[in-house]
């Protein structure tokens, strides 16, 4: 009996560190946050029949405009187009006051990587779905969730062996842009994609 | 995705024109984010990727003479110093480019490559990186500041290829055109002493200008083979840099 | 109070009087965490080392204390390798002496680089051209045998004993020790070797650089040998000073002539591979890199004068001495000479780090200085503090020098 | 049975055991080291939109072509603008990190007024206020005293306000700046000159228009006439290291060598009204003396004026130093008496005279206050005195200004920082930084042509700030603004269809009659360019006096400003570097002056390795060195170039951060003319 006991205890110690550390942790490692306002691509791209590059465009000098200026929405929302409240919402407190929208970028990437997107959309060739998955399709904005170690962006810094059902699938980590190069031969130096 | 791909950029400076201004260091500073240095750096603590030394030919006035000595990364392209040692890979040459790259993120600060430096180009960050509050919007975005506790050194304005080639990428071409791509230092120069560009084609002014009469590198016996080359008619120059150390304390 | 833990037989000061022993050293210890502190959450601005003496005092210590150290594996080689049973008279004493110095040096290490959080890229993103992930890997892995070759000596205690697992594990243990000490002589060898490359690799320092014999530069294998010649003559020094404290004979006298012997044996094939190893140098690496060796020792204090005390005075010297039978019967002699030995390496270590990066290599170059700040000095005191403490714990708790009791009983 | 140590332990075990199972060790040491990456010692660099954006540069008189890299609207780099006139595409070291003055922490944000030794705030209007009553007053009772501007930067529109202003205020004194590089009636065509005759001045390190003359270093040879081994000295094809003071003896040396062996433009000799009376004191000066004076030998005398002549266009300079102030005024007539004999004046490759930008009406010569000399007023006899702007100021010798103001003074100073002499200013205007004030950039002193930028506002000045002239407006209560002025300046240039633009943004150039309206080139100035004069201006050879009316003092002057002193047996030789000498500067400027030896710095002076052991001080030693006027403390540095018996000290930033070079001008005292240029000085280690 005695034994049994000793190997009991050890056994139910291992059984909760397993459970917390597969369980729990995946959840408490990552902060959820809810984007400023509701927005659905879908939306502006069916009926408002707007291409991704109409918001998101490469601009002369090959930088990437990223996501569009309060001006570019009030291009347009000025007065309501549509019914919902977000929408009213979103011009009581961003368009009229002129004010920035504190958008949470899913796919910010760290200060020192250097993304090109002229390079992977104009000479690559690569649709936008190709790192952004159906981001374009997406009618509502998910949790932004940050992870509360290291600071960045789970798209960008997620643990795809955590990746469950519920969150998109990281597609913009080191190690895919890496595999990507290596399927396509592409031959890089560290300073070729970090600053 | 480096442009001109097996490119060798380097550079050649003519001390007979260097006038010692500093335009090239603080020109370095500012493309590069380079902090201002905190209170208590010294010109042992500082950073400064390039810096122009003070070398003079050792005899009183009125014969005294002096040359500035711009000295930056080498960039070796063989036996190349800096990078056997690294434990961790955190510096390569680049094939494309042939640029010594040193990735901040990847460095543990073990400094063991500044050991291995013979031009001492290598930098350690012994602060954290300040600017002057309010300062912090002047910063350069095609460049990461670094953090305290890495090394970092001049890899030839990466940040002017990376826009050179966006660029160029934006116009649908995947080779970026010369002028596109100039480091901060040459650009500054008020004298235009430094001549940059590919010395592996021979029909650019630098690869000719390193092949011309007067034309050296420091250390050359060391066999690293680097890529930027110095030049000068004065002959007490010539000597000074063959009879290598040994000589009294020089300024600069 | 605390007899319970000592073993049997053995005579050990009063809990109060040990107590007073550990005093200071804990006041120390505390002092170069303080320093070590500073160092870690301030940064390495809190040194004096700089973007030209990108090394300092710390280097050049633990480059030192391991090649002291180094008594553990070679001691270990010794016994279980070599079969030499007399030395299993100290081998316990030698196996916490190398524990000691090995962890002190890579906690050192581990305040001596910028991003310490980064330090285990160098296992997940390893160059393997690089000496220090040599260095790193080996002292790592050698590390863990040190400790699994301390576990048995722990597992002897007389109120671990009690614990009848643990009695079978010990026994368990003491069957693989051949292999562990197989591994650590191997581990053991090459950082000391690998240590030695450091600098020998340094093409770009032409006072180090050394050429390469297969993948190593010379360095490499006259580190391990030298480390392998003062390894015993530091047990030696260490075991005498703990008589001398202790006031009990710990060994028989032969043993540590036997110690003196091996490190004069060794230290002459040293001197001899030395001198060679400094003639080619001076005559082909040298020149071969355009410059001359005289260039080098034309800065004072650093004259030729250093690399005559290196391999005459504390190494010729010693070596010689400890290969003569009737000075080594002489307590006196003995303990110079393995002192002097001991000295000599320390010295080696010194010229390779520290005179190394004072040397200019431009034309405008200065001969540099360079004076460790008192947080590095700190810290490094902590390091001994923690090995004394470590140490006299051992000793009092744990069977160091299996003799003692038979010497007492005499 | 309740739970043991025991099991505890083995309950632990377990844990630890299934803990190394889980993510969660890797998952933290992998975060915890990209964490490194930005935590909180690591800035954020701005993002956004990337622009280039172009004006020039007011931080000196060579008025580059700047080009801005902004990141929406906040400059984040300076470059120089390709093919520029006057700048040829090259920013100093000052001017590439112009961007961060108006960011300076130091930078003054609201009117200060001088409470005993320090400043506390007050409203601009009360300053205003102060100055109008003073004024009031002085009209009240007819009072002698004066009202000046000090300018130190002469040549802008806000210049030409002033003096127009000042000729209605009582007794309106406008004051050039005591080292202020005046803008000369000439340019220099240094393209075609071939050979520069430097005494002292900086040619190869900011001087004139550094882009231009560096561009034509390949053509003309340079003999350099300095004490100092300084950058010029070392890059010049000659160098004649003089002992200090003695600049005219070795002209008059040189000219006495042209003219006794007539290798002089006798033509252009035939002009000069006096030139008997010239050639009679050159006379005294033969190479032998000469020589003895100048410490220089006469064999090489006579080659630096065989030199001189012997290829083509040769011109002689005496120039300002930025830290050391001017040469004196006769030893300025000795040294370009020799221009005469070379016949460099008005000739391709020598001196060209020069138009200025066309005035608006009624800023006509005869409307304003004429330009002088701050030593041409009499001492105690200012009473309101404005200083616009202070922080150029930063190396003027104090005690030349302060002789002049009168018992009851009010100094105002128009500045951003409270440096250079608005530290001695009764109250502190906060003007616009570089980069927020919308001005104009006058002709540089030496470009051969006139010109005219405008140096458009990248960033808004705070609140507070005002410029000179809107406050002059609010002492006079009501008048034009800068912009008005500026604005018919231009129409004023258009109407006179002469020249063309420069656009900076292509490097093209546009006639000016082509240009439609007074608005296009308004418009074409601001968004990057500037007008340039093409039409050279018509000039007679008139007589004129070489000597003017001061034949003796130049003899005077020649033989020696430094006379022996055995109380004070070394020579203090003052200098600077015109992109740090004066006040504010970058805070990147420490890579030259901390982070670098490059720069000598304003905390050191340099010494002979000699006159070190002569008085016993050593490398890196502090010392003392004391005039008749003062003392200041240094740190010593041995160079070998230095003279034996000369102590050179720089006026500028020092490694310690704190630039005050008052300390070292002032022991330097001023000379009867307005000079502190020299002293004699003793040394002993603090």
């Amino acid at each position: 009996m005695k034994n049994y006991r000793g190997s009991i205890l050890f056994v139910a110690g291992f059984a909760i560190a397993l459970s917390a550390g597969w369980l729990a942790f995946p959840r408490a490692e990552y902060e959820r946050q809810n984007q400023p306002i509701q927005f659905s691509h879908k939306v502006h791209r069916d009926k408002g029949g707007m291409k991704c590059e109409d918001c998101h465009a490469i601009r002369d000098d090959g930088t990437f405009s990223g996501i569009p200026a309060v001006d570019k929405c009030a291009g347009c929302h000025a007065a309501p187009m549509g019914t919902t409240d977000e929408e009213k919402r979103m011009i009581k407190r961003y368009i009229e006051p002129n004010r920035e929208i504190p958008w949470l970028v899913y796919a910010r990437q760290p200060e020192n990587v250097r993304f090109s997107h002229a390079f992977h959309v104009k000479l690559a060739k690569l649709a936008c779905e190709r790192c952004h998955q159906a981001h374009g399709d997406s009618n509502s904005l998910p949790a932004f969730e940050r992870d509360r170690v290291s600071g960045y962006s789970r798209d960008i810094l997620g643990d795809p062996s955590l990746a469950n059902a519920a969150n998109r699938h990281p597609g913009m980590q080191m190690d895919d842009c890496i595999r990507c190069h290596q399927q396509r031969g592409v031959q890089d130096s560290c300073l070729a994609c970090h600053k | 995705m480096a442009a001109n791909k097996s490119a060798r950029y380097g550079m050649v400076i003519d001390l007979d024109r260097c006038t010692g201004c500093g335009a090239c260091m603080v020109a370095c500073a500012i493309e590069n984010n380079v902090p201002p240095a905190n209170a208590k750096a010294t010109e042992r603590t500082g950073i400064t990727w390039m810096r122009v030394h003070r070398l003079g030919n050792g005899r009183p006035f009125p014969d005294s003479r002096a040359v500035f000595f711009p000295i930056l990364c080498q960039q070796c392209g063989h036996h190349t110093p800096c990078v056997a040692v690294c434990p961790q890979n955190a510096v390569e040459v680049d094939a494309a480019t042939g640029i010594v790259d040193q990735m901040p993120q990847r460095c543990l600060g073990c400094r063991y490559c500044m050991a291995a430096c013979p031009y001492h180009a290598r930098y350690f960050n012994w602060w954290d990186p300040a600017w002057p509050a309010g300062m912090e919007k002047t910063l350069n975005p095609d460049v990461a500041p670094r953090m305290r506790g890495v090394v970092e050194k001049c890899n030839l304005c990466h940040g002017r290829l990376h826009r050179a080639e966006s660029k160029a990428a934006a116009e649908g071409r995947r080779d970026i055109a010369a002028n596109d791509y100039v480091p901060a230092c040459v650009e500054a120069c008020p004298a235009k002493a430094i001549t940059f560009g590919d010395l592996a084609d021979d029909q650019t002014e630098v690869a000719q200008l390193a092949r011309s009469e007067g034309a050296f590198r420091l250390l050359e016996k060391l066999g690293t083979e680097s890529k930027v080359y110095y030049r000068s008619e004065r002959p007490w120059v010539h000597q000074a840099v063959k009879s290598g150390i040994g000589k009294e304390p020089q300024r600069g | 109070m605390d007899r319970s833990y000592i073993a049997r037989g053995l005579e050990r000061c009063t809990t109060r009087r040990f107590l007073m022993w550990l005093l200071p050293w804990t006041l120390l210890l505390a002092f170069g965490l303080y320093a070590a502190g500073l160092c870690l959450f301030k940064g390495l601005n809190q040194t004096n080392m700089d973007n030209r003496f990108a090394f300092g005092l710390w280097i050049f210590l633990d480059l030192t204390v391991i090649a002291l150290g180094a008594g553990a594996f070679f001691t270990g080689f010794l016994v279980y390798i070599l079969r030499m049973h007399e030395l299993k008279a100290v081998i316990n004493s030698a196996v916490v002496i190398g524990l000691v110095c090995y962890s002190g040096a890579v906690t050192v290490l581990m305040v001596d680089v910028g991003q310490p959080l980064r330090a285990w890229f160098t296992f997940w993103h390893p160059n393997v051209h690089s000496m220090l992930t040599e260095v790193t890997f080996c002292i790592t892995c050698y590390l863990t045998v040190l400790a699994i070759e301390y576990l048995p000596l722990l597992l002897k205690n007389r109120r671990l004993r009690q614990v009848p697992s643990f009695l079978v594990f010990e026994f368990e243990l003491h069957r693989v020790m051949y292999v562990l000490a197989g591994v650590g002589t191997f581990l053991s060898f090459f950082h000391q070797g690998s240590l030695g490359g450091l600098y020998g690799v340094l093409r770009g320092r032409p006072f180090a650089f050394r050429e390469a014999l297969g993948v190593w530069p010379s360095t490499f294998f006259l580190f391990v040998l030298s480390a392998a010649a003062v390894g015993p003559s530091f047990v030696l020094l260490t075991t005498w000073l703990v008589e001398k404290i202790t006031g009990h004979q710990l060994v028989e006298r032969t043993v540590m002539q036997k110690l003196g012997r091996l490190s004069g044996v060794l230290l002459i094939v040293y001197v001899l591979l030395k001198t060679i190893d400094t003639l080619v140098w001076m005559n082909r690496t040298v020149p071969g890199e355009g410059f001359s060796p005289q260039q080098f020792y034309g800065f004072e204090p650093f004259g030729v004068w250093i690399l005559f005390a290196e391999i005459v005075v504390f190494g010729l010297l010693p070596a010689v001495v400890l290969l003569d039978a009737r000075r080594r019967a002489s307590q006196a002699w003995l303990l110079t000479a393995a002192g002097f030995a001991c000295f000599g390496v320390a010295l080696n270590r010194f010229v390779m780090t520290i005179q190394t990066l004072a040397l200019p290599t431009l034309p405008f170059d200065r001969f540099l200085s360079y004076w460790p700040s008192w947080q590095e000095v700190g810290t490094f005191l902590a390091v001994v503090a923690y090995g004394v403490l470590v140490y006299s714990l051992s000793y009092r708790y744990l069977i160091l020098f299996p003799q003692e009791r038979d010497l007492k009983a005499r | 049975m309740g739970l043991g140590r025991r099991d505890l332990l083995k309950l632990v075990g377990g844990g630890a055991a299934g803990f190394f199972l889980t993510p969660v060790p890797w998952r933290l040491i992998d975060g915890v080291a990209i964490r490194t990456e930005s935590w909180p010692g690591v800035p954020d660099p701005p993002r956004g939109e990337v622009r280039t954006r172009y004006t020039t540069c007011t931080l000196c008189p060579a008025a580059c072509g700047v080009r801005a890299r902004c990141v929406v609207d906040q400059p984040v780099s300076l470059a120089g603008v390709a093919s520029h006139p006057a700048s040829a595409g090259v920013l100093c070291p000052a001017g590439l990190c112009g961007h961060h003055l108006p960011l300076l922490p130091n930078r003054l944000r609201q009117a200060l007024a001088r409470k005993g030794d320090n400043f506390q705030p007050v409203g601009i209007d009360a300053v205003a206020g102060a100055v109008a009553t003073a004024l009031a007053d002085m009209r009240q009772n007819g009072s002698a005293e004066r009202v000046a501007v000090l300018d130190a930067r002469p040549g802008r529109t806000a210049s030409l306000m002033y003096r127009r202003w000042l000729r209605a205020a009582p007794n309106g004194t406008y004051l050039l700046a005591p080292s202020a590089e005046a803008t000369a009636p000439m340019g220099i065509d240094i393209a075609r000159t071939g050979t520069v005759l430097s005494f002292g001045a900086p040619v190869l390190d900011g001087w004139g228009t550094p882009g231009r003359v560096l561009e034509a270093r390949k053509t003309f040879r340079l003999i350099q006439v300095e004490t100092r081994q300084s950058r010029t000295a070392l890059l010049a094809d000659g160098w004649l290291p003089i002992r200090p003071g003695t600049e005219a003896a070795l002209a008059l040396g040189i000219a006495n060598v042209l003219i006794e062996e007539k290798l002089y433009d006798a033509a252009a000799a035939r002009n000069a009204s006096d030139f008997a009376a010239y050639a009679a004191l050159a006379a005294q000066f033969p190479p032998q003396r000469a020589a003895q004076l100048t410490g220089i030998p006469a064999q090489t005398i006579i080659a630096a004026a065989h030199d001189f002549v012997g290829h083509g266009p040769a011109i002689a300079i005496a120039a300002s130093d930025p830290g050391g102030g001017p040469l004196g005024e006769d030893e300025q007539i000795a040294i370009a008496a020799l221009n005469v004999l070379s016949g460099s004046i008005g000739r391709e490759g020598g001196f060209l005279p020069r138009g200025e930008a066309s005035r608006p009406a009624g800023f006509e010569e005869a409307a304003l206050a004429p330009e002088q000399g701050i030593a041409e007023v009499p001492d105690a006899s200012i009473r309101v005195l404005i200083i616009d702007d202070a922080r150029a100021a930063g190396t003027w010798c104090w005690s030349a200004i302060e002789r002049k103001l009168a018992a009851t003074h009010i100094v105002v100073a128009m500045t951003e920082f409270l440096e250079g002499a608005a530290q001695h200013a009764d109250f502190a205007v906060p003007a616009p930084a570089y980069l927020e004030a919308g001005e104009d950039a006058p002709a540089p002193p030496d470009v051969p042509a006139a010109m005219f930028s405008l140096a458009g506002a990248l960033l808004k000045p705070p609140p507070e700030a005002v410029d000179g002239a809107a406050f002059l407006n609010q002492v006079a209560g009501g008048g034009p603004a800068l912009a008005d002025v500026l604005k018919q300046r231009v129409a004023a240039i258009h109407a006179s269809r002469r020249g063309e633009v420069f656009h900076y943004a292509d490097a093209s150039r546009t006639a000016v009659r082509d240009v439609k309206s007074a608005a296009d080139l308004w418009k074409a100035l601001e968004e990057g360019g500037c007008w340039i004069d093409h039409q050279p201006t018509p000039h007679e050879k008139p007589l004129f006096a070489i000597l003017g009316d001061a034949p003796d003092r130049v003899l005077e002057a020649a033989s020696g400003r430094l006379p022996a002193d055995a109380q004070f047996p070394l020579a203090l030789v003052p200098y600077g570097w015109r992109g740090a000498a004066g006040g504010a500067i970058s805070p990147i400027m420490t890579k030259l002056y901390q982070e670098s030896d490059l720069r000598p710095g304003g905390d050191t002076i340099e010494l002979h390795p000699d006159t070190a052991r002569k008085y016993g001080v050593a490398d890196g030693h502090v010392a003392i060195v004391q005039t008749r006027c003062g003392s200041c403390q240094r740190r010593v540095r041995v160079d070998e170039s230095v003279m034996p018996g000369v102590i050179q000290a720089e006026v500028g930033p020092s490694a310690s951060g704190n630039c005050r070079p008052e300390a070292l001008l002032n022991a330097c005292g001023v000379a009867g003319d307005g000079t502190w240029r020299l002293a004699r000085a003793s040394l002993r280690r603090a």
